[in-house]
């Protein structure tokens, strides 16, 4: 038996509002280690072009809900990075 | 009826929906486009979303103040191109007691700007646009989170 | 205007009547007919009113909400006879921020019941009528009064 | 010289509501001596035909404000004996 390959999930990105005009882009499909956590997925963001202008520690949801960076991400999961809210 | 609304907003029946003859007092909140921020004469405004969260953030906000306090909540927030003076959000809150309805009420206005994702950019008179970048105050993550 | 009105109340043009350009945040309280009190079935209602007092301490009010907090206030309170559900009170709040609009609002709905002489006689749905005598609370009386 | 016949001077009651239901009337004008306080203005409506339906110490306005019943009147005072209010 040889050891198995690390397994991967594929995750689904989303930016708002300036985020998104940073980058140029609204959504992105990542494939990632399984047990990775929300700031991992920050981190792989933030390393493409234009992601440097994104905080280390933005404000993040998994599946419209609000989560803190340790959450960890499982298959499927819908990230949102989301800019300073300004509702009201 | 879902909270985002790309079109006018109306108060009166919103105020409406929350009074019932057990209902006597309605507090509510309407919070309408300015014309000036940070120094700066706004001509208008575009409020963008990220529509499913807001809906589900909101729900979430609604059903919190209802295990607190007894009364009916109405929440719609526009979104779209919105112009000086034009009516971005409006909470009311009906409830038998004129206490519950006020509480509820400044509750859910509070919450719904710290929780739910929600994007202005404005357009100043003199010409350029800027994203409003509230002091990013980290929303409370509650501790049963996503799942 | 005055406060006090023997026909319906237009709560959108008071809502309206305290907001402008500079003023985005509109709280404002609306009171209705109940249709019950103290456990008995309220059909319709009578408000009466000592009116000349209740104009003179209504502009007080206002006059000490507008010392505490940069808003413009709009108050009616209707008197007559009132059916189940009409509108009874409307105060409503403009300001640039909405912490003064609320906390203004919520100021002069309880120093009105406080404080303005205003009656209500409710007839009941099983015949009989009753006026109601809150509580009696002692009105705060401010130092330099009358004179 | 004689000693001076006591001053007097006249003032204006109000009633409402209950009040004015209980006594029978809305207003009437009252003589009372001079540096008579508002204490003294309810004791003699208390003394009338229904008065002893009201409270002692009753809620007062004089001229339009609400005032402590330690309150001088003085001539030409509109005095108002008020019901628990119950506006709003």
């Amino acid at each position: 038996m040889t050891a198995a390959a690390p397994a991967t999930v594929a995750v689904h990105v989303l930016l708002f509002a300036s985020y998104a005009e940073r980058l140029g882009f609204e959504s992105l499909e990542l494939r990632l280690p399984a047990s990775e956590t929300v700031a991992g997925v920050v981190e792989r963001i933030r390393a493409l072009p234009g992601g440097n202008g994104l905080p280390i520690q933005p404000l993040c949801a998994v599946n419209l809900t609000h989560v803190p960076l340790e959450y960890p991400v499982t298959a499927g999961d819908e990230i949102a990075i989301l800019p300073p809210l300004a509702g009201g | 009826m879902p909270v985002l609304t790309s079109t006018r907003i109306d108060v009166t029946a919103l105020l409406g929906s929350v009074q019932s003859p057990a209902r006597g007092g309605i507090a509510s909140f309407v919070g309408v486009v300015r014309d000036h921020h940070g120094g700066r004469a706004v001509a208008r405004l575009a409020y963008s979303a990220y529509a499913p969260m807001v809906e589900a953030e909101c729900a979430r906000i609604i059903f919190e103040a209802q295990r607190r306090w007894p009364v009916a909540v109405a929440l719609r927030h526009r979104i779209g191109c919105l112009e000086v003076g034009d009516v971005a959000i409006v909470v009311a809150v009906g409830a038998a007691h004129r206490d519950a309805a006020f509480e509820a009420c400044r509750f859910v206005v509070d919450e719904v700007k710290l929780r739910a994702p929600i994007w202005k950019q404005e357009s100043y008179v003199d010409g350029g646009v800027g994203w409003v970048e509230p002091a990013a105050v980290e929303p409370r993550i509650p501790a049963e989170s996503a799942r």
